[in-house]
């Protein structure tokens, strides 16, 4: 059941060192609020899934937080390399990630599974990709009535979820909209759900056939107005572009990787000061 | 202004795009012609990206693959499970407009890794939605530029399938859909041999000539004993593209 | 992609004699009036599926278009029996509808599956219950991680799927809100798709995430205000629930059956001609 | 005005949810206790209908699984698919809340077909969702009232499953939920034997005997050592129910 709380206290209570865990987001409300919180809480041995990771994957590889990376497609959107991600795996820095590599149509309905009590998914898919080759979780069955041969993929099964989202109400109901990628799923799929929210309001107002994640099934909501930041939370504000531009030679190197850490997320107590730091530096930058 | 090849490989690859085509949109080149097709001689194309917009006009091209324009502009938004479920699987995509890192002469894609797979020489994003794209389409247009890095006899990884080893081998390995349709680079455009279904290259960008192609491609390019020139873009193209990114420009700054 | 037509001629163009059919609905939106038009129309042979079968497909089956039906609850809801139906199975008239039972839960999977192209769906299901035992279309497979024992049921593809939706726009897109069953499902399940609705407007409205069914999924569009009647369509009207009450008595026997049909059904020309008729004969009734 | 033995077999249903329970409703009788539940001791049950409303909130109780009132009053509404997928099967129903058209002594349920399945006496309506419901719940509540043909000796088809043939022949046949915890009847609460699984009178309710009890059973009953006597309907319990069915009257008819 709900509690709303802060992030600090929901990130401490609810994600535990050696959890699967997933931080979904597909462009659309991806949680680096919380992101940063794992880092800060110095969370570790996390096998981490996510369809599309990003910066703040990579910013969690860096930093040592992660032992395994389950994911499908892994880069800087419209930008480039995860560097910290290739560094880890091509260079063991700061240790060597252990990699499950997946395509969307697997993950997206692996998480379908997940959600709904299965132990597995069948997709129609693989065919003709190395990909099978480098695991021994992509499958192959027969139908029963047909005999044709589909993929068979494991569910994702989670410790823990986060997501992001325009708005909760008081007791913890959760709305979001637009771009919702497998962030639903993700949350069904788990045991314990954080999300942060731009916005607590009285009433939640959703259209009919909205997509609510209603209070039982969410651990804690947490109000961090921004926390989407330099994603974008439609309705509230667009994506941050530069942001994803500016990390790329920010990640390049361990040196300057580790300094912007140091001085934006390490240094600071809350996703709040990051923004106000990085507000900071980035004038100084341009 | 002169017109740059990669304007004409975007415009070559905007009209395969019949009007009325439902289309899944892989981002970069792929998004920049499919849209350029829709703002010119096929305003109905139906463009769906894997993040969920069906039916998507967005006046900018996205960075990303989940911009908030492409939620705004569409018809609707689904869950990306239920576009890879009910859209991609279920049969509704009429082509796949791919990018690539590398393809071979069979049209099949890397995405994944150059060198080993477990000590990476480089490693590149992964497969994201690619595989069942390849698989599933009607059919797939791939775009990508044309050199020996991309064009490589032998890939590494084969990320996503396109004519496997040639021939009959997709329909015998039961893919649904037709497999890549055509290679469009920024010197030409390869087509499979209809029997071998080797990349043929059937047509060459005004200016271009076949020994470039031979010398940007990592196999022996067969060569069409007829070679169309592609027709010039018309100045009502070059103006939609470059207004597009021009605007593209404006809304998320020169490197989009 | 869709055409706007009549539903005379929609029913006429894209329903063939032995096709598989779902005219779907969960109490809300059930498609009377294409009911009727299939009625009117004297198609035979018609493999009708839908999970919960009412009085729509009572009629149906006792005017002897069905051959078969596949279904997980068949009933008048809330109020009791469907004669039609039980005439047809206990006592063979106007024949003895062959049946194929499943669950509600097995249903909505087939649908899913048969939307994702899949030729079967796995559910948790079914254990300890005699319908598998009467069916060779419930089989159960193990999961090839886990060894457990699942069930699978072949998907449901369908010929055609006839829904009722409250809006469409002048170019054949389709929006529906509320409960909205399986509809979807059915209509992405489908070859070809007949859609009734209460409204065509000049733009759709859709808030985000709504139920979309763009004009490419669809065959036929036909204007039909009330064509969900008695069931309802929420924004445009409620549930005649005296209706479903007074079909009990109606199709208690064959001669009351035969006799509303004939002046309801047969001898009227249009949804809307039976929608005149019947407000007289109910007055007359009251 | 004389309490009814459905009404008291209403509030006795009613009370067995927990304020804050997760119950996935059938209609009828089930959907009339939960709601009574909801208005009386435990407004934050939350009630979720197979047709896709979560968390329904109806002032007046639906005639069918998929009243507009059941969507309206929701929290939000879902797709049929989405319900049994990701909320029943997905483990996150406290409750099954059922009725049945006739149960065994150890709970299971028939609602297909009285006689032959191929040639049957009586044609029920079938499965519905309680299949599932009765495998997936956390535990199941039944509803029914207590006659020889509702409580047979052998059922003439097993439509959804309920302690089997008792023991721990449900764990055996590695079902999630727990199975039917209660069988609520217009003559008082059945429970089953915590060994055997055998349903067992433990609560007779106010006027009504064990002989009745056993008379309307069509096996021997069993009873507890010490039956308990259902506390009456509370005036309050009453008057809530009542007020549910007087607006359900009105806005419905008399037969709802």
């Amino acid at each position: 059941m709900a509690e709303i709380m802060s992030l600090r206290e929901a990130i401490g209570t609810f994600v535990r060192d050696g959890d699967h865990l997933a931080a979904e987001g597909f462009t659309h409300l991806i949680p680096f609020a919380a992101g940063h919180e794992l880092i800060r809480q110095g969370k570790r041995d996390l096998t981490v899934y996510r369809m599309t990771p990003d910066i703040i994957y990579d910013q969690l590889i860096g930093m040592g937080c992660v032992r395994k990376m389950v994911f499908s497609w892994g880069g800087n959107p419209g930008v480039g390399s995860l560097h910290r991600f290739r560094d880890s795996i091509e260079r063991d820095w700061p240790h060597r990630i252990e990699i499950e590599e997946r395509s969307h149509a697997d993950m997206a309905n692996a998480y379908v599974a997940g959600a709904s009590g299965l132990p597995f998914a069948i997709l129609r898919g693989y065919v003709g990709s190395d990909l099978p080759k480098h695991s021994d979780r992509i499958r192959f069955i027969a139908c029963p009535f047909t005999g044709e041969e589909l993929a068979a993929v494991p569910a994702i099964k989670l410790d823990v979820a986060i997501i992001h989202a325009q708005q909760a109400d008081r007791r913890g109901n959760v709305l979001l909209w637009g771009i919702l990628g497998v962030q639903k799923e993700a949350v069904m799929a788990a045991s314990r759900a954080v999300i942060t929210v731009e916005e607590i309001v009285d009433e939640l107002r959703p259209a009919p056939n909205a997509c609510v994640l209603p209070r039982w099934v969410v651990s804690a909501v947490c109000h961090e107005p921004g926390g989407a930041f330099p994603s974008y939370a439609q309705g509230y504000y667009e994506r941050d572009n530069r942001f994803y531009l500016a990390w790329d030679p920010i990640a390049r190197t361990r040196e300057t990787f580790l300094a912007w850490m140091q001085r934006h997320v390490l240094d600071t107590a809350s996703f709040a000061e990051f923004r106000r730091v990085h507000a900071t530096t980035a004038r100084e930058a341009a | 202004m002169g017109v740059t090849p990669t304007e004409t490989m975007t415009v070559a690859a905007a009209r395969m795009l019949r009007n009325g085509t439902v289309c899944f949109v892989g981002i970069g080149l792929p998004s920049a012609a499919a849209n350029l097709a829709r703002l010119t001689h096929a305003p109905d194309v139906v463009l769906i990206y894997e993040s969920g917009p069906i039916g998507a006009k967005p006046s900018v091209l996205p960075l990303s693959i989940g911009d908030g324009e492409l939620a705004v502009t569409a018809d609707t938004v689904v869950s990306t499970p239920e576009i890879f479920r009910y859209w991609l699987q279920g049969g509704r995509i009429d082509v796949g407009f791919l990018g690539a890192a590398q393809i071979d002469r069979f049209a099949n894609i890397n995405t994944t890794v150059i060198g080993d797979y477990d000590r990476p020489k480089v490693r590149l994003p992964g497969a994201g939605g690619a595989p069942e794209i390849a698989g599933s389409a009607g059919e797939v247009l791939i775009v990508l530029k044309h050199d020996r890095k991309a064009f490589v006899d032998t890939l590494s990884f084969i990320t996503s399938v396109g004519h496997l080893d040639g021939g009959d081998a997709r329909a015998r390995a039961k893919l649904p859909g037709k497999g890549p349709t055509a290679v469009i680079t920024d010197l030409g455009i390869l087509t499979p041999d209809p029997v071998t279904r080797e990349l043929t290259l059937t047509s060459l960008h005004p200016g271009a000539t076949v020994e470039q192609a031979m010398a940007a491609t990592g196999w022996p390019l067969r060569v069409a004993p007829q070679v169309a020139v592609t027709p010039a873009p018309e100045p009502h193209e070059l103006e939609a593209l470059r207004a597009l990114i021009r605007r593209t420009e404006e809304a998320h700054g020169k490197a989009a």
